[in-house]
Parts: C-alpha cells; sequence; structure tokens
C-alpha cells in the first residue's frame, strides 16, 4: 500500500483573508518588536551585537516606565543565516505573534529575501542589511516595508575610495574580497567604481570563497603587481588573517578595510606591526565619550565588546522606538511605516540618521575614518563623499 | 571440564537450542553432528559466547564462563568458526598474530612456526592479503589462526569445509595431532561424519536442536539411524 | 621576480597542503581503519581549537602546552563522540552507514556548542603565542606554523603508520575494521580497540585543531575544514596513509595555483575536473594500494 | 499565505528532495553530497528562465529538470563505476563547483547577491500533489524490481553482476532520478521563497537529507516521508528553545538513532490494506 | 552423437601480481555436458570460473561463448548471455528474503522502465507476477518452499547454498557454474544435492561447470573432468581414467581415497 501521508494535504484550502495586518492592538499590553537574528548559524557574532544593543534599549525604556505605559518586547527568531528560515521566522513573528515591526539582521541576502514577502505581509524592517537591494526595487522605487539603519554599502564603499584617492593620493589599487559573501561584494563594487571613476586604477582584484583562511595565494600575486593599495571588504574572522598574512609576505602599503574591524582595534590577535598603516571607514567614532559609556555598560552585561552593529543596531532600535513614540496608542504597522516615511531625523550614535523617503536609507551620514596605532582603533577624520566633515 | 547444562539459546525470538546437555571431558575429541539447520553453529556460537544463552548453563571447570567473547577466550576456549572468518584485508601473517594475540611474544614466533610447517602455502604467501586467499587457503588460514593460541579447548565448526582430499586428511591428521600431543581438549562439527566419527571419543547428534543421539564414536557409526541420515553416501561405493 | 612569485606560490601551496595533511590524518586514521567517514573529528578538531584558545588568551599559557591542552581534549572529546555516537549503534548491531549519519549529526552538535558558548564573538589566538611567526629565505617567506604542521604531519605519519603495521594493537584495530566478531573470537576487547581508535585519531585531531586554530583565526564552523581530510582520504587510496598525505599536499598546490591563476570563483570547478579525470585514470588513488575482495 | 501554509510548502518540497535522497542513499547505498547542488540548478535555472527570458513556468520546469538530470548523467558517467567512496568525493566537488559557478556568473545569477524577483508561482496545490505523485512514484518504483536490485545492489554489488543486473546503469538512473526529484525540489522552493542565493546549496543541504532518509529508517518509505516531515517541522517547532534550537535539534536525532539504530520507523511500512479492505466486497478476498 | 562445444576456453592465463593463478587451461564444455574442474587448494579453479563470469578477465587467452569472445564482458552481460554462477564464498543479499533473492535474477528482462512503475501499469503487474510465480518454482526444485519467506542469510549453511543455485537457476541460464556446491552438506545431503543437479540438467538441458572436493560428487556427475594444480592442467579424462592417473593421485586424491 502506498505510504501516503493522506492527513498532510489540507492542500487546497487557500489562505483564508485572515488579516494579514494586525489590528489596532489591544490596549496597555505590551508592545511587540520582532527581531530577525541569526543565533544558531555562522553569522551569530554579528547578530547578536544587534540583539544585545535592543536589549540594552528595552531595559533602559522599560525601567522608566515604557512608552505610553507600555512595556516593550523583543520577539527574537532565529534565522540559521538561512534565507528560507528567515521568511518563516518573520511570517510567524507577523501572523503569530502579530508584531507591528521588525528589527533586521545585518545581513544582506536576507533583507533581499524578505523584501517581496514585507510587501505582502506589510510590517516594516528596520535593519542593517547593506545591500541597495534591500531597500530599494528594480523600478527604483523602495521596498515600501524595508528601512536601512546605516549607510548603504555604496556609501561606505564610496567614502573609502575617496579617502583613498583624496587624502592617501593612491592611484593603483589591488581588491582583496570574497565573492560569496554578499557584504564583501556590496562594498568591493562600488569602491572599484569610485576608484576608476577618479582617475585611479584596479591593478589587481583578487577573490576568496567565505571557508577560506590562506590568502597567500591571492596576497603573493597581489604584491607583484605591486599597487600602492590593498582594499578588503572581509567579515571579522578574515580580517587578522588577511593583515597577517600580508605582513608576513612583506605588503608594505595601506590597507584599506570596512566597518568590520572590532572598534577596539585588532590586539591582541593581530601583531600591532601589521596593523599600522590601515584605515577603514566606521559608523561610528568610537572615542566620543558618549559611545565609550555605551561600550562599558555593553562590555559589563554581555561580556564581549561591542562592535560595529552593536552601534548601529542601537540606532536601528532607536528609530523604531521613535516610530512608536510618534504613533502614540496606535501602534499598528500602518502608522509605524507612515512614521519611518515621514524622514524624522534621529539622533543616533551614527550622528543624524534621517531617512530618505525614495531610499528608505539615511541621507548621507558621514563616516568616521580610522587607523590602527599599536593595535587600537584611532579616530583620524570625518568623512563623506564629498570629503572631510567637521562635526 | 566443559559441561553444558540444559542449554536453551538462540536469535531473537527464535529459539534454535531447546535444552542441550553436552559433556566434554579433558584431552578428549567430542564431535557434534547434525543436519543443515539443527544448530551445530548454534551451540559452538553459545559456548564462544557470541550467541546469548537463554536459560541453562555452561560451565568450565565447574565456573560458570564468563559472558563476553574476548572473556571466554581468555580463559582458553578458543573457536574456528564457520565460514572461516578470516581478516580479509589483513596479511596471512597479520591473521596469525591476531590468533596468536594473548600468547606471550617468544610463543607467538614457535606457534607460527608450527603453523607454517603444518600449512607450509602458508609460509610461502604469508605477506599475500588474507581475502585473496583461494576458499582452502582460507580455510587452512582460520585452522592456523586457530592453532595460534594454544587453547585449552579448541571449537572446531566444519574446518574441512573446502578443502582438497589432501589436506583434508591433514587436517584430521592435525586435529588428533593437536589432541594427542597438546592434549588440547576439541569439539568438532564435522559434516563428514564417517570420518569425524572415527576419530571420536564421544559423539553427540543434533537434530532441531535437541540432542537425539550420543555415545562413543565407533558405536554411532553403526548406529542404522545415524548410517541412514548421515553416512549415506558412505555406504555407496564411489 | 616572476620566478620569486612562482617559488612563494610553491611555498604557499605545500605550507596550505601541510595543514590539510595534519587534519586528514587523523581523519584518515578512522576512515581507513573503521571504514566510515568520521565528521565527528571536524567537531573534535573544532572543540580542541577553541580549548587551546582558552588558555592561550585568558590564562596566557604559552605554545607548548596549549597544544598539549588541545591534543588532551582532542582525545577526551573523540572518546566521548565515540559514546555518543558510535558505541550504541554498534552493540545493537548497526550498519556501518549510520556512522556517518551521526558522525555528521555529531559535528553539527559540536558546531552548536561552540555556537552557544562562543559564537557571539570573534576569537583569535593573541599574536604573541608565537615568538616568530615567519622565516625569511631571501625574498621569501615561510610561516612557522606551517612548518610545525609540516614536520608534525610527518611524525604524526610515521608513528601512525609504525602502529599499524608493527604492533599487535595496531593490527588489531585493522582487523576489527575487518570483522568485530572474528576479532572478539581472537580473546580481543573490542570495545577497548575501537576507544583506542579513536583516542589516537583524537589526538592526532586535536593538534591539528590547534595548529589550525593558530593560524586560521577562530570560528564555531572552524569543524567544517574536515572535509579536507575527507578530500585527501578518499583520493589517498583506501587503506594508505601515504597515500593520504601526498593527496592532502597535492590538493594544497594545487588550490594555491588555481586562485592564482584563473581566481578562487572557478577553482573549485576546475579542482571538480581534476578530481574526476584523477579518478578516471587511477581508480586506486595516489598510494596505489588497491584492495579488492576475492569472489 | 499563511504561516502555517508557508511552512507546509516548504516541508513539502524539501520532502521531494528527500525522497530523491531516499532512492539514492537509502536504498541503493550511495552518498552524495551534491544533492543540494541539484536542487540549486533546478532553482536558478528554473528562475532565469521564467525571469530573464519570459518562459512559461511549465516549459521553465521542464528545462530546469533536464538540466540536472543531464548533468547527473555526465557526473555519473564518470564516477559510478569506480569505488563508492569515490561517488561521494565527486558529487562533493560537483556541488562546489556548482556553488561556484552561481557565485561567478553574477551577470546571469546575481552572484553572492542572490537571485531575486522571481514570481510566486508556487501554490499549495502544486506542491502538495507534487509530493503525492513523488511517493506514489518511489512507491512503485520500490516495489517494482527496481527496488530489489536495489537492496541486492547496496548488500553486494557482485552478486547482483553475476545475476545479470546491470549495475552501473541501475545506479545511473538512480542517480539522475534523484537528481531530478532535487532540481523540482529546488524549482518549487524558489518559486515559494522568490529569492534564490549559492549558499543554500552546501554540502551541509545535501548531508541534512541524508540524515533525513536516515533517521526516518531507510528501509521504509513510511519513515522517510515521516522522518522528512518531523525534522523539516522541528526547526520551526523548536524555535521556542531560542539559541538551543539547533543543538536540541541536532540531540534528537542523536537519540532517536541511538535507540533505534534502523531509523525510526525501522522496515515498517504504512499500509492501506486493511482500509480498503473494510471496503472491500467480501466475496473478494484474496486469497493469499 | 557428438555434442557441439559451447563454452571453448582456449589458453587462458591470470597472473595476479607475480602469482600465476591460471597458467595458459584450454577446455571447453559441450551443449548439456556436465565437466569438472578438481584440482588441489589454491590450484586456480575457481579463477577459472571467475574468469567465464567475468569477474576477473583473463591476462591472456580468450573464452567462446556462442560464438563471441567473453573476455573483457561485464559480469552481468555474460549473465544475460546465458551463463549463470554461484559462489564458493556465499554472497546473499542482506535482509533479503529467498523469494526475493531469486526475483532479482529475473530483473533485467523486466520490459518497463522507472517511470513505468508510477503508473503500475498492467505491464508491470504482471512482470512482477509472472517472475514471482517463476522464482517460487526454483525455489521448490531446490527444496526451500518452507524457506522462501525466511531472511536468505539467517538460513543454515547448507541452505544458503541452495538459494545461490535457485538464484543461479533463475537466471535461466544455458551455462551453470557450480564452485563447490557440495560443501557443508553431510553425506547424505550430498547424496540429495547430487540427485538434484542430475534431475536439473536433464530437465533444462543445461551444461554445468562444476568444482568440489567432495568425489562422490564429481565422479557421479560429470561427464569429463579437468585437473589443475598450481594454475597448470595435470591432467584430464572421464572419472574413470582420471581417478587412475598417478599425477592426479599424488598431486590431489592422494593413496587413500576411501574417505573423501
Ligand atoms: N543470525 C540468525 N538469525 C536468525 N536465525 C538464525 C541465525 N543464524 C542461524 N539461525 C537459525 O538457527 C537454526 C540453526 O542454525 P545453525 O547455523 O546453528 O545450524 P547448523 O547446524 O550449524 O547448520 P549447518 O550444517 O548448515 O551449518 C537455523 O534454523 C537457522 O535458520
Ligand atoms: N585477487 C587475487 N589476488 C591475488 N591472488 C589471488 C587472487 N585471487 C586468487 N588468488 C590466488 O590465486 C590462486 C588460485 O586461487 P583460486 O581461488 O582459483 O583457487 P581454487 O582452485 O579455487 O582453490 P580452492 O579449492 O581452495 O577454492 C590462489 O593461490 C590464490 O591465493
Ligand atoms: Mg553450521
Ligand atoms: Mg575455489
Amino acid at each position: 500500500a502506498p505510504a501516503t501521508p493522506a492527513t498532510q494535504a489540507p492542500a487546497a484550502v487557500e489562505p483564508t483573508k485572515a488579516p494579514e495586518v494586525p489590528a489596532a492592538a489591544e490596549p496597555k499590553g505590551d508592545i511587540l518588536i520582532g527581531n530577525l537574528q541569526d543565533e544558531s548559524g555562522g553569522m551569530k557574532a554579528l547578530s547578536s551585537a544587534v540583539t544585545y544593543a535592543a536589549t540594552l534599549k528595552i531595559e533602559e525604556i522599560n525601567a522608566a516606565g515604557g512608552i505610553n505605559g507600555r512595556m516593550l518586547k523583543l520577539i527574537t527568531y532565529d534565522t540559521r543565516s538561512d534565507v528560507n528560515e528567515a521568511i518563516n521566522a518573520y511570517t510567524r513573528m507577523v501572523q503569530q505573534d502579530k508584531v507591528s515591526i521588525v528589527l533586521g539582521p545585518p545581513i544582506a541576502n536576507i533583507g533581499i529575501a524578505i523584501a517581496p514577502v514585507s510587501q505582502e505581509l506589510k510590517v516594516p524592517v528596520v535593519g542593517l542589511f547593506m545591500d541597495d537591494k534591500c531597500t530599494i526595487q528594480e523600478s527604483g522605487a523602495p521596498w515600501d516595508y524595508m528601512f536601512l539603519a546605516q549607510n548603504a554599502a555604496t556609501a561606505q564603499g564610496t567614502i573609502i575610495a575617496t579617502y583613498a584617492v583624496k587624502e592617501l593620493g593612491v592611484k593603483k589599487v589591488a581588491v582583496l574580497y570574497n565573492s560569496q559573501n554578499s557584504y564583501s561584494v556590496g562594498l568591493a563594487n562600488p569602491f572599484i567604481k569610485v576608484i576608476e571613476e577618479n582617475g585611479g586604477e584596479i591593478i589587481a582584484k583578487e577573490t576568496y570563497t567565505s571557508t577560506d583562511k590562506d590568502f597567500r595565494a591571492q596576497l603573493t600575486k597581489i604584491k607583484a603587481a605591486q599597487p600602492d593599495a590593498l582594499y578588503f571588504p572581509s567579515y571579522p574572522v578574515e580580517i587578522p588573517l588577511i593583515y597577517t598574512q600580508a605582513y608576513e609576505l612583506g605588503l608594505n602599503i595601506p590597507l584599506l578595510g570596512s566597518n568590520s574591524v572590532p572598534p577596539t582595534g585588532l590586539a591582541p590577535s593581530t601583531d600591532p606591526a601589521a596593523t599600522t598603516n590601515t584605515f577603514y571607514p566606521y559608523g561610528i567614532n568610537p572615542s566620543e565619550p558618549a559611545l565609550v559609556d555605551w561600550a562599558a555598560t555593553y562590555k559589563a552585561k554581555f561580556n564581549t565588546d561591542a562592535i560595529a552593529q552593536s552601534f548601529s543596531g542601537a540606532d536601528a532600535f532607536g528609530i523604531i522606538v521613535k516610530a512608536i513614540e510618534a504613533c502614540g496608542d496606535d501602534v499598528s504597522s500602518e502608522c509605524l511605516t507612515a512614521e519611518l516615511n515621514k524622514g524624522t531625523e534621529y539622533e543616533g550614535f551614527q550622528g543624524t540618521v534621517k531617512l530618505s523617503a525614495t531610499t528608505h536609507q539615511p541621507e548621507a551620514l558621514p563616516m568616521a575614518i580610522m587607523t590602527i596605532k599599536d593595535g587600537k582603533a584611532e579616530f583620524v577624520t570625518y568623512y563623506s563623499p564629498a570629503g572631510p566633515v567637521v562635526k | 571440564m566443559l559441561e553444558v547444562k540444559n542449554l536453551h539459546s538462540g536469535y531473537n525470538k527464535i529459539e534454535v537450542l531447546h535444552g542441550i546437555n553436552i559433556t566434554v571431558p579433558d584431552g578428549k575429541i567430542i564431535v557434534v553432528i547434525g543436519r543443515n539447520g539443527a544448530g551445530k553453529s548454534t551451540l559452538l556460537n553459545t559456548i564462544s559466547g557470541l550467541v546469548k544463552i537463554k536459560s541453562g548453563s555452561i560451565l568450565l571447570d565447574g565456573k560458570k564462563l564468563p559472558s563476553s567473547p574476548h572473556k571466554i577466550v581468555s580463559s582458553g576456549i578458543i573457536q574456528v568458526p564457520e565460514g572461516r572468518r578470516i581478516f580479509p584485508s589483513l596479511t596471512i601473517d597479520e591473521n596469525l598474530i591476531m590468533g596468536g594475540y594473548l600468547v606471550s611474544p617468544s610463543d607467538l614466533k614457535t606457534r607460527k612456526e608450527l603453523v607454517y610447517d603444518t600449512f607450509p602455502i602458508l609460509r610461502e604467501r604469508a605477506n599475500q592479503q588474507a581475502g585473496t586467499m583461494s576458499g582452502g587457503e582460507q580455510q587452512m588460514l582460520a585452522m592456523g589462526r586457530g592453532m595460534m593460541a594454544g587453547p585449552k579447548i579448541l571449537l572446531l565448526d566444519e574446518p574441512s569445509l573446502g578443502l582438497a582430499p589432501l589436506i583434508f586428511n591433514q587436517v584430521f591428521e592435525l586435529v588428533k595431532k593437536l589432541n594427542h600431543e597438546e592434549n588440547m581438549t576439541i569439539i568438532l562439527v564435522e559434516q563428514n561424519a564417517s570420518i569425524a566419527l572415527r576419530m571420536a571419543d564421544y559423539a553427540y547428534v543434533l537434530e532441531n536442536g535437541e540432542v537425539v543421539i550420543e555415545g562413543p564414536g565407533k558405536a554411532l557409526v553403526e548406529d542404522p539411524r545415524v548410517k541412514a541420515a548421515y553416512l549415506g553416501a558412505a555406504n555407496k561405493k564411489v | 621576480m616572476q620566478v620569486m612569485v612562482l617559488l612563494q606560490q610553491v611555498i604557499n601551496g605545500l605550507s596550505l597542503g601541510a595543514v590539510y595533511a595534519l587534519i586528514a590524518v587523523g581523519y584518515a586514521l578512522v576512515f581507513n581503519v573503521l571504514k566510515f567517514s568520521n565528521f565527528a573529528h571536524g567537531g573534535v578538531l573544532g572543540i580542541s581549537a577553541y580549548a587551546g584558545y582558552i588558555v592561550a588568551n585568558q590564562l596566557h599559557w604559552p605554545l607548548i602546552p596549549v597544544i598539549l591542552v588541545g591534543i588532551l581534549t582532542g582525545a577526551v572529546v573523540a572518546v566521548l563522540v565515540e559514546l555518543i555516537a558510535f558505541r550504541w549503534i554498534r552493540l545493537q548491531k548497526g550498519q556501518l552507514v549510520y556512522f556517518f549519519v551521526t558522525s555528521v549529526t555529531m559535528l553539527m552538535a559540536l558546531e552548536q556548542v561552540l555556537i552557544i558558548r562562543f559564537g557571539a564573538s570573534f576569537e583569535s589566538f593573541p599574536y604573541t603565542l608565537l615568538k616568530v611567526k615567519v622565516i625569511h629565505l631571501g625574498e621569501l617567506t615561510v610561516s612557522i606554523t606551517y612548518l610545525l604542521s609540516l614536520v608534525l604531519t610527518i611524525i604524526a605519519f610515521s608513528v601512525l603508520l609504525y602502529i599499524l603495521k608493527k604492533t599487535k594493537i595496531g593490527i588489531a584495530i585493522r582487523a576489527a575494521s575487518n570483522d568485530l566478531v572474528a576479532t572478539s573470537l581472537m580473546g580481543i576487547n573490542v570495545d577497548q580497540i575501537i576507544v583506542a581508535t579513536f583516542i589516537v585519531s583524537g589526538l592526532l585531531g586535536g593538534l591539528s585543531g590547534v595548529l589550525y586554530g593558530i593560524s586560521a583565526s577562530l570560528s564555531p564552523q572552524i569543524g567544517q575544514i574536515v572535509i579536507k581530510g575527507f578530500i585527501a582520504s578518499v583520493l589517498g587510496g583506501l587503506g594508505s596513509l601515504k597515500g593520504v598525505a601526498i593527496a592532502a599536499v597535492a590538493l594544497g598546490v594545487f588550490e594555491v595555483f588555481l586562485v592564482a591563476t584563473i581566481g578562487s570563483g572557478l577553482t573549485p570547478v576546475v579542482i571538480f575536473l581534476l578530481m574526476v579525470i584523477f579518478l578516471l585514470v587511477r581508480p586506486q588513488g595516489f598510494a596505489g594500494v588497491s584492495f579488492t575482495d576475492k569472489a | 499565505m499563511s504561516f502555517i501554509l508557508t511552512i507546509s510548502l516548504s516541508i513539502a518540497a524539501y520532502s521531494i528532495a528527500v525522497l530523491g535522497t531516499f532512492m539514492l542513499t537509502g536504498m541503493n547505498g550511495l552518498f552524495s553530497l551534491g544533492q543540494a547542488a541539484f536542487m540549486g540548478l533546478g532553482a536558478y535555472v528554473s528562475a532565469i528562465m521564467v525571469v530573464n527570458y519570459n518562459l512559461p513556468f511549465a516549459l521553465a520546469v521542464l528545462i530546469a529538470i533536464l538540466v540536472a538530470m543531464g548533468l547527473a548523467v555526465l557526473v555519473g558517467f564518470a564516477t559510478l563505476r569506480i569505488r563508492q567512496d569515490f561517488f561521494a568525493l565527486a558529487t562533493f566537488g560537483f556541488g562546489q563547483a556548482v556553488t561556484g559557478l552561481m557565485t561567478e556568473m553574477v551577470n546571469v545569477t546575481g552572484g553572492a547577491m542572490g537571485f531575486s524577483n522571481i514570481p510566486r508561482l508556487t501554490t499549495p496545490t502544486l506542491a502538495f500533489t507534487s509530493l503525492a505523485v513523488a511517493i506514489f512514484f518511489v512507491w512503485g518504483f520500490r516495489k517494482s524490481h527496481f527496488g530489489k536490485d536495489s537492496l541486492a545492489i547496496r548488500s553486494n554489488e557482485l552478486a547482483a553482476k553475476v545475476e545479470g543486473i546491470d549495475v552501473f546503469k541501475h545506479k545511473l538512473t538512480v542517480f539522475v532520478l534523484s537528481a531530478a526529484f532535487a532540481a523540482y525540489a529546488g524549482v518549487l522552493m524558489a518559486f515559494h521563497t522568490r529569492y534564490v542565493e549559492p549558499a543554500m546549496y552546501g554540502w551541509i543541504a545535501s548531508v541534512t537529507w541524508i540524515i533525513i532518509v536516515f533517521f526516518g529508517g531507510r528501509d521504509s518509505l513510511t519513515g522517510t516521508v515521516l522522518g522528512s516531515i518531523i525534522l523539516l517541522a522541528a526547526p520551526e517547532a523548536l524555535r521556542f528553545t531560542t539559541a538551543w534550537r539547533t543543538l536540541i535539534y541536532c540531540v534528537l536525532i542523536l537519540v532517536i538513532i541511538n535507540l533505534r539504530p534502523r531509523g525510526l520507523f525501522g522496515t515498517w511500512e504504512l499500509s492501506l490494506r486493511p482500509i480498503l479492505n473494510l471496503f472491500k466486497p467480501k466475496k473478494h478476498q484474496e486469497v493469499q | 552423437m557428438d555434442k557441439a562445444v559451447i563454452v571453448d576456453m582456449n589458453h587462458l592465463t591470470k597472473m595476479f601480481g607475480g602469482l600465476c593463478a591460471v597458467n595458459d587451461f584450454s577446455g571447453h564444455v559441450k551443449e548439456n555436458q556436465i565437466i569438472g574442474i578438481i584440482g588441489p587448494n589454491g590450484a586456480g579453479k575457481t579463477t577459472i570460473l571467475n574468469m567465464v563470469s567475468g569477474i576477473c578477465p583473463p591476462t591472456s587467452g580468450e573464452i567462446i561463448f556462442k560464438g563471441k569472445n567473453l573476455c573483457g564482458m561485464e559480469p552481468h552481460k555474460v549473465n544475460q548471455m546465458g551463463i549463470a554462477r554461484t559462489f564458493q564464498n556465499i554472497r546473499l543479499f542482506e535482509d533479503m528474503t529467498v523469494l526475493d533473492t531469486v526475483m532479482t535474477a529475473y530483473s533485467w528482462r523486466a520490459p518497463y522502465n522507472p517511470i513505468e512503475t508510477l503508473f503500475s501499469s498492467p505491464r508491470v503487474a504482471r512482470f512482477d507476477r509472472e517472475i514471482k510465480e517463476k522464482s517460487m518454482h526454483w525455489i521448490n526444485r531446490v527444496g526451500l518452499t518452507e524457506q522462501a519467506h525466511a531472511v536468505a542469510k539467517s538460513l543454515p549453511y547448507g541452505m544458503q547454498r541452495r538459494v545461490e543455485i535457485a538464484r543461479a537457476l533463475a537466471s535461466e541460464p544455458l551455462v551453470l557454474l557450480l564452485d563447490e556446491p557440495g560443501a557443508g552438506l553431510n553425506q547424505t545431503e550430498v547424496q540429495g544435492l547430487v540427485d538434484l543437479i542430475q534431475d536439473l540438467f536433464s530437465d533444462l538441458h543445461l551444461s554445468i561447470m562444476l568444482i568440489d572436493h567432495r568425489m562422490e560428487v564429481i565422479m557421479q556427475l560429470c561427464e569429463w573432468i579437468y585437473v589443475q594444480d598450481f594454475g597448470k592442467k595435470i591432467g584430464q579424462g572421464t572419472p574413470e581414467q582420471v581417478q587412475k592417473d598417478p599425477l592426479v593421485i599424488k598431486a590431489y586424491l592422494g593413496e587413500d581415497i576411501s574417505n573423501a
């Protein structure tokens, strides 16, 4: 007999027109905020930073009596950095838990995958997915419910490229990036474009894959091409390795990084000698006293250092909170979405974040250019594509 | 002395042996014969600890046998199993070393020489992978491997399987020799009943998991029931 | 200049190969001896790497003790893996293929243990662990960790070969891989033999874990590098540790050369094609021994 | 689409891939670490056909499956004659090559950014009917001589050969079929999640399906299907355990396989006969 | 009445590394004839059967069957052409019943492809029913009717041999290769086996190549006997001739054959 689990298929039943958007929340319940993060997968470190930041903020707000007397509650679902899981989790938090807004992950692919789903389920997501595709549709219009709370990859790549050309005077540049990683690819592309537009030349373009730990083959080749500088937008696991291996191979040129260097710098994992000549763009200036304090609280609580995603995650969450406050009693997705579209300015760790209504990304957010001295991160200057910025 | 008392054993739910009683005095050759499926191999495997006892007991010199196979071996009982079960990817030499796993290094040498002298082909092929040997050669190896330990009691499950006539005779001579010269106690399961019974001090006939006839080997050869059921071809002139 | 670049790439390739080889030995031991793909070896490797990291980073222990801690952890974890993932199945006379299944599950489980404990932050061994990191030969550089891997691999291989070929225990380990029942009929305690195998494999896993952890940075997924051991073991040829070593080094050299010539993106494609061609022309693997069961 | 339906639909689609693995690994003992790559091929090819070339869905599906089958023939042809562990290695290499190409061919596939804007064409009806047909197919396949041949080859290849079974052809057939299953599952998923990326199709995914097959019982189709539903639903069901989720999932598998070394359902098969017999007129009762 | 040659083996040689397992063996089987191959252990008898059945291709020489050279042909092709065999070291399938085991021998004749199994077309059902009946027939012939639904591997040794014979018969071969079918049988059972082979032989017009160390089997059944020693043919002839051949007695039988 066929082993058909006949019970399996209440198939034909189309979803009854269940109210896909939660009705206005019942008065005085907790305000539920979805949190879509990687808790048991490879990107946990980045995701946790966001969760931790939000947790700190929530505790602060709830301790002060919540918003309009209502407590905030974070509903965190694990995505394992898997797109299908993320879609399931998003659907679940929207339909079953009835969250009215979602804090998104710092992973582009999930942003890209969630975007069309959010268009159907109509619950806004504020996240750190840096790729343009996460917030902007093919047509050029923004995804209605997707919002980015930090500079997009284009902006970040542009800033460091401009800095390299204008301030460091480099001409011939090598790029080493992870072709399997959207973060890396997303940063490399605008960087290359800007360098070339500014009269520079990409003389070596090397890639690696996510499992690689040995970059000597690529670095040897890069060294042979004799570039003025090397740009490597990489994940934190790879950064110490690239520094160390480049140093060992005697690659004595400025190394241009991305915002995944820890705010404290690379000591003690990497020989300070290897990191002396390095520049990278950062969403925040970690030496600002307010940030130092917050980072200390963070470390005390979670026993791990705050990283870039902690700060931008806090900002993302702050934007959500601001929208909730603005909506008052009506914490519905419609209201929150409308609020996010208004372009209200939010004063966060990254500066004044103002979400553009046309891109759903922050409008021209200057970044801190950082360098490393004796293994410790040091602030150089604020910088925007137009040049140095004084804050 | 090995005593099997009212032994019941079998596989999972199936009971194969239904109350077997066998006594194996030291230094004797005991032969067990029976049809395919009578339970001969099961009996030997139960003694070796490969098949669990359901009820009854097996006593060695009045003491219960340990339960795990390797401990039974260390108490001096070695089985040369049915179907050879040599280690195919090991060489002949290594197979023999395994046979003498519990033997001291100096004994190992002398015993190996003994085996090689008995089966010269094994010496010739000492470094061949055992799995590539011919069936009969493997049988010799299995026999030789059993001899390596110099056991008190040797259980032989159809040692003549696949042996050419010359070697066949040699193996039975060897069994007698081990029995006489090394005073090894031997339990022999054998299809070739006429020759086996002739050398047996005492013999048992198994049918459907029960002992149906027993007696001194010479007497059984003459037993008409045994003749009809087990010695069929021997009566015909070939 | 070109020659120097080429030479440097050769060194890079050999270095990578040395790391792979060390990872492959421990894996190959179980693969060749017990005849199944023990992916849990990756988990053993990962846990050991982190154990070494803890004493190096928090207790500031120097290199040698750190390595020893890794090795011991490896042995302990390997025995645990045997108990959790293999012992029961074996006692219930389960089929060999289930070992593969439980071993992969075990790899994932151990990875999760690391993710839960360490996943929220990035870890690297302190750079001070090794005083001298590279040796300069004119324009060429050789990394110390890789040299260490190379030397240790050679030692590990030799010791292992000796044990498996010449000692009673070693032969018993191989016998057990043929036929557990027949092995017990030799008076050999099969459980002990198998535990012994896992201990040896665990020691090697621990060693390679710490060394790999030092030369690469740490992430909970570090254990997945065991796949290189799998590749080397299969290409090496069943039953031959020498073949495995050659295959591992060859793999490292090829990877480096392909990355340097056609880039990392197409490297897997070419590696795949090379692999298939190699298997077609040399089905017995690098070592050239092939064992066929006789009809 | 409602949450439960979304989940069920993914489970149905993945179950089809698992059924492919059941035929290949469960029944025939061939371990493929590249099954997920076939799923990826199915997903990418069909999505590209529909999105970039505006082909009708059905045609795109057909092309996708044929591409997967074609590549399976090539890979199988090169490796199925040699040792079994070579097959595992070669399929692993194949998987790496395929995902490598997906990443590399940025212009066509979108590279690491993934391929998006896929329309939602997988309806629940399509997914569940497909699963039913797939189960029915495997059931028939296993009941026929192919099933017995599989078992024979799995346990003693040489003996199977000398009784006339063309072992190579059999393995190739099974491999190609399993690739088709995986590819079709890929299609269903692609047009359900509407986004695909290379990282989804690594060897770990292939291994997961193997685990599912052995979890349910490689000698039981019922077990495989139920095991597949259980293990695919488990991550959702275990959500409340937060970060411990995946660890608990692994422990669950280890416990079950330890307790039941032949899988959760062993060799047990759900049989409809008792139910069917209820409806049969008495006089037609079969004589066994 | 001279019978036609059906399998003709010419100058077969098989080397394993430096070892010459079979050295220039020539011989033939005629239609509806039983020939025997005897010789000491390791003489190369099984290797000859392995070469004929396609399992190990000869180093040199040729095997002509139905006008074709079998050398280099794969085992399943050889079987499909009409040569079936049993193994000296029994090779049965794990977990399969006797009936299923025997049925697999018909697989290659199946007229349907995998896709058809989906629709359970009448062809599929009919074929499956037919081969079940045929397989039962062979199982009955070897006397395993009661064991038909038992798992083959759990049967006692002697019965496992008969399963192998049934499986080989189910290939409906022209030539049957039997490698020590008498091993593990007692003297009465051996007589049963001889009778069985005799019956099959006359009913099915088989040609049989037989290896056995039980002289009662060989002498009763074989029309012609080849004697191998150390890979070389040291004699051939009718049972009577071979039995008296001093070379054969010295190398194989020994002086005293009454016990054998
Ligand atoms: N592993 C097993 N599982 C289930 N039943 C078994 C198993 N092994 C043997 N049996 C059954 O036990 C009974 C006795 O078998 P056993 O092998 O002891 O017979 P035997 O006397 O040695 O026969 P033979 O002369 O053929 O070797 C048989 O009915 C057989 O089917
Ligand atoms: N694959 C192989 N590799 C190496 N040597 C082999 C191989 N197969 C067989 N031999 C050797 O070839 C010789 C002939 O073996 P074969 O099995 O043909 O002997 P046989 O005549 O059947 O002997 P028996 O009567 O013992 O079964 C033996 O010495 C054997 O060791
Ligand atoms: Mg027996
Ligand atoms: Mg033979």
